[in-house]
């Protein structure tokens, strides 16, 4: 656990770590996160460290693994549930929207259900349509949830650490494009990360790009390219969605007047949706020209491979869109 | 155990059945307020009569440690009190007013919580108490409390998946859940046999592994009897499961004249009503009637003191609905 | 069946009946649909008419009723499944999100799914958080099913024959709060009400307002009372959003230059985000004021009757939101 | 039933057997040939290896009519090859181009389709074959057609709430569905026992009143005998369920090296392979090894060309994902 870089995998492993180390109450649970280490590997080591009563295998039950982190939440622990692609938690509708979300506020807001679902999401991979989404706008319409989508080893370091010591319920949605991307990352098992602190990534005057998760990369990179062409672009990621740090987004458009949304989620009713109303809104009178979205085609995800780059944001389309943006 | 003269025996049996003659009376006396309230259309939610079914209900929680968990059902109110709850902040649910466990924000049964007696609340989704019992069944084991997590149902409700996601993983790791099958044949318009085939839930927990029991549910004593044992059963890291046959002698819910529903069926409940099967049986041991006359009036009276106390509780106003969404 | 005026409820039964005389391949299924016939008596008389094999109860179910439908689909039946509440379709997470969205697609788009869900939603009647929501938004941030939002009993039944007769999974939001207005209604039972078409509810000059469902009745009361005023309103009901007719929108914000979206699901990438985002991009150059929303609030919907009222928009917050927003 | 003479019947079993062999090393050539192409990097999804399996599903299809519906599960390939589907169109789906089921959408088994051979397809999300192998099964009770829809699913997609949601219903509604349980002991890494509490599936669904088997998944003719057995029950409105205890020979998916499992367990499985010992006993019946070495290799040679046609088929291009979200 030094300074040096490490992959957002084991920056979610070493989270998990020292706060099973901190605090006793803290424990994971999911389908194969034990002796295996889950079957992407994030758990590794911690069976062995914590014991088959603090990472603890399940069988197929999704219900269970989420509405019962809704109990030991309410039993005092601080349960952090894995499911293993973030579309399985849909399957656990009643628990996540209802149980999760609502339970609190429905007993008079005097009971705490502090807990933690990781949520693996992302198109890689060729495993579908039903191991390839990102639900995390599903989420963002049901009060009561906080949703943290780091894009990088540190920030999926310490927003991890924060949303275990959250007394909220969190849905951490961890992209698995992400998994093997090197970062360095603080080894102080004190430095957390804020919720409703967003960060900008890249400095720029032109256009304003929100993007979280993988898509941040992805408009990195489109930026070195417009930087070519002296188009300059500032690139603000929100880090979590609930809270949602509109201050943050709200300053560069201000200085821009441009926006772009962008994410990997489909198109229709994903986050940028209510990203841009809010900008049609709120800086109406800032704006000089269309809010723009670039997301997820309208489709499900193709098992395909060779399919995938058609269903989500590359770095031409960002660019194109941005170059069109900046012409307004 | 020890061995008890058969003297010693009647009379323990009298005490408990007094007991539990007495919940059912409280619980009997605050569903007749309950329904007052909604005829004078004070109350004017939804509440599931839960009359036939008092009697498993009191003889259940009065197994329960104050601390053990409790996640009740939809269906009367007799878990609440015979769990230990204030009737005045039952009834404060009912009136919607500031008096309420909720605050307020709840108007009807179905929310009402009290974490210090183990009232962890109820779902508006049939099935929820499933996965929520085990999970606070594994907090308790993991902290080593010894609280059993206890969850009522319907048969209805134990034809919900989350009843078999639950109960393996309960088996699998010998979590302390009490599973009580409230089984009235019926699921509002439902009769059980027609849409599961079976009239017998027990078997579906018994194939998992559950320390299993079937009871007569209108009779109090053999559900208390029952009740002790699957509790020990639980604290002892073996989930239990109870199957109480009864009867649901009112409709679904206030106002459900039952039209899908044979009267003659409905007539046979009615002689099987719990709190009468236990009045007689305690006259059988000899007890005086005047006795449990007073019982019930006193039930009467504290339910009604509750219920004015409650009403003359403040509303909560319009910005009650943004408190509690986040800790 | 005649033109007399009905009641949206038994638009949807007339619809029901018409359709299962029509095609014997439809049939229902659903918690106390048969001899009780709803517990909102919206079956009421099927069972008898049609016999249990053809309106058939089930236990608590909501997987079953949902995955069930969709297995009935594929094997040449048209199922119209009810849940009891649209909250309890989040239930069946797997079946909706999944199963009735993708199978088509996931399998090459050689499977055909006729399907429709009735989702009986809104806020009424002091059923609570779990039995309130309107979950549309959900749905419509998932790609491959068709959603109706009828806001009178006349679309009631024209979309609800169309549902059962299109070829796609379809959901259709019944609100609970309509169930006792009354409107005129065909009793042609050929005359249906085509997807993808919204209808301009009352014409207008300054403002827009987009609504559908039960908002749109709120929206015609605020219109009166703007009129005196002489603010003059037009409204704009989609009927479905999935397809969604953003031409009319259009066409009627070019007009005026306001928009205003309501709806009663909570404010947070509620579907009003989407609609509102739309118009940030194809209308902004027809834009002379910052996109509104008005929606239900950002909380779990609570049991207390007396409480509804400050959860969903009410006519005094439209009039005055319109108000503000022809100022501009 | 008629009456067959000793030799007749030997006869009659060893013809049997020969065609359940000759299924068993047609699925296994073509999971040759798939391993082959996940080797050599042209297959880059996932693939969970039906080695071990394919016996009791070799076993299980063909004793389906060819309109029986199928839900297949994840494990292997034999499901398909013995149901009749053409092992181009399969394998056009493993090289995701034009040529397979999916005309290119797919790329590996999940979602191989051919309903003119009655199967409807599979689900990634494991436990969503109960409900709809239920709403098939009523398709066909509903239209008079006669027809079984059979789900293949493991012990692990066992656990799922789905099966009891899907269960219930099914006996009360007289469905014919056929459930075959796969248990090989092991759901990824986690041992059924050990995160169910049982390793005994078929209790479960005895409880709800399903005609049920169990029988050795290795033994092709026991299962193809209980097979029979269980569609003559389904299409006589009893819902059938077979759990056959069998072996997961090799890991979880290509490249699972399996550490979590003991060795000696993975090397008694190996001896329990299906296509072994079902030679064996065509050996014992007297039959000709050079026979069973001749089908084995027709079948490699049919799943040999059968890859040549489906490699050179043309790759769908971007456009084709807009295609088939709408009928
Ligand atoms: C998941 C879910 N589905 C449907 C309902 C609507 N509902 C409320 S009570 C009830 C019947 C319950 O029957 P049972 O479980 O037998 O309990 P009982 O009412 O007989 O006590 C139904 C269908 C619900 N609350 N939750
Ligand atoms: C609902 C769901 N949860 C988890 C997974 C991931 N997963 C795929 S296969 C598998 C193990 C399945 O075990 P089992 O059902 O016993 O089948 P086996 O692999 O042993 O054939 C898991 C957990 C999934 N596909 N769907
Ligand atoms: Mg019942
Ligand atoms: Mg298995």
């Amino acid at each position: 656990m030094s300074d040096k870089p490490i992959t957002y995998a084991w920056a979610i492993n070493h989270a998990l770590d020292e706060e099973m180390q901190r605090d006793p109450d803290v424990f994971l649970m999911g389908q194969d996160v034990g002796r295996m280490g889950g079957v992407f590997g994030l758990t590794r080591g911690l069976h062995d460290k914590f014991g088959g009563e603090r990472v603890r295998d399940v069988s197929i039950v999704e219900h269970l693994v989420v509405g019962g982190a809704v109990g030991a939440a309410l039993g005092g622990l601080r349960p952090v549930a894995e499911v293993q692609f973030a579309d399985f938690l849909l399957l656990a509708g009643d628990e996540s929207f209802h149980k999760m979300a609502k339970w609190r506020y429905m007993h008079g807001g005097i009971l705490t259900l502090p807990m933690v679902v990781r949520a693996p999401c992302g198109i890689q991979g060729g495993v579908g349509a039903e191991h390839s989404q990102s639900p995390e706008g599903h989420y963002w319409h049901t009060p009561g949830i906080k949703i943290a989508v780091p894009s990088t080893p540190a920030d999926a370091k310490g927003l991890l650490k924060s949303a275990i010591r959250d007394d909220n319920p969190v849905i951490y949605f961890e992209n698995r494009r992400l998994y093997r991307v090197k970062g360095e990352v603080s080894a102080d098992p004190e430095l957390l990360v804020p919720f409703g602190q967003g960060k900008v990534r890249r400095v720029g005057r032109d256009v304003t790009i929100v993007a979280w998760s993988a898509m941040v990369d992805a408009a990195l990179e489109a930026a070195e390219i417009l930087e070519r062409e002296e188009i300059s672009v500032e690139i603000v990621d929100p880090r979590t969605l609930v809270p949602f740090d509109m201050e943050t987004v709200s300053t560069s458009v201000r200085k821009t007047s441009r926006l772009l949304v962008l994410h990997e989620a489909s198109l229709t009713m994903g986050p940028g949706a209510e990203i841009a109303a809010r900008a049609a809104d709120e800086l109406f009178e800032h704006l000089d020209a269309p809010v723009k979205r670039l997301a997820g085609t309208d489709n499900p995800i193709p098992q395909n491979m060779a399919l995938e780059q058609f269903c989500y944001p590359q770095t031409d389309q960002i660019v194109s869109t941005v170059r069109d943006l900046a012409k307004w | 155990m020890t061995t008890m003269s058969p003297d010693a025996g009647l009379t323990k049996q009298r005490e408990t059945l007094l007991r539990l003659y007495r919940e059912t009376a409280r619980g009997r006396a605050l569903e007749d307020v309950v329904n007052q309230l909604a005829q004078t259309r004070t109350f004017r939610g939804f509440f599931h009569p839960g009359r036939g079914q008092e009697g498993l209900q009191a003889a259940v929680c009065t197994a329960l440690n104050v601390d053990d968990y409790l996640l009740y059902a939809h269906r009367g109110l007799t878990y609440l009190t015979a769990k230990g709850m204030d009737p005045v902040s039952i009834l404060g649910d009912f009136h919607g007013r500031l008096a309420g466990s909720t605050r307020g924000l709840g108007a009807g049964t179905v929310h009402c919580v009290d974490p210090a007696r183990g009232i962890m609340g109820q779902g508006g989704t049939l099935g929820s108490c499933f996965p929520l019992s085990a999970g606070l069944a594994l907090a308790s084991k993991t902290k080593g409390e010894g609280k059993v997590a206890a969850a009522f149902f319907g048969e209805g409700a134990s034809a919900r998946g989350t009843f078999l996601e639950s109960g393996v993983t309960a088996k699998a790791w010998g979590l302390p859940v009490v599973w009580i099958c409230e089984n009235n044949g019926w699921a509002v318009s439902a009769r059980v046999q027609d849409v599961q085939g079976t009239a017998d839930i027990a078997p579906r927990a018994a194939a998992l592994g559950f320390h299993t029991q079937v009871v007569d549910g209108q009779d109090v004593l053999a559900v208390h009897e029952a009740a002790i044992e699957a509790i020990r059963q639980a604290r002892g890291g073996v989930p239990a499961f109870i199957e109480a046959k009864t009867e649901r002698i009112e409709g679904h819910f206030t106002g459900d004249m039952q039209p899908y529903r044979d009267r003659d069926e409905v007539a046979a409940a009615k002689t099987r009503d719990p709190l009468l099967l236990a009045g007689q049986r305690l006259v059988e041991l000899g007890e005086d009637t005047a006795v449990l006359d007073d019982i019930r009036e006193q039930a009467r009276a504290e339910m009604n003191a509750a219920d004015e106390a409650a009403r003359t509780s403040p509303l909560p106003d319009g910005t009650r609905i943004h408190e509690g969404v986040w800790a």
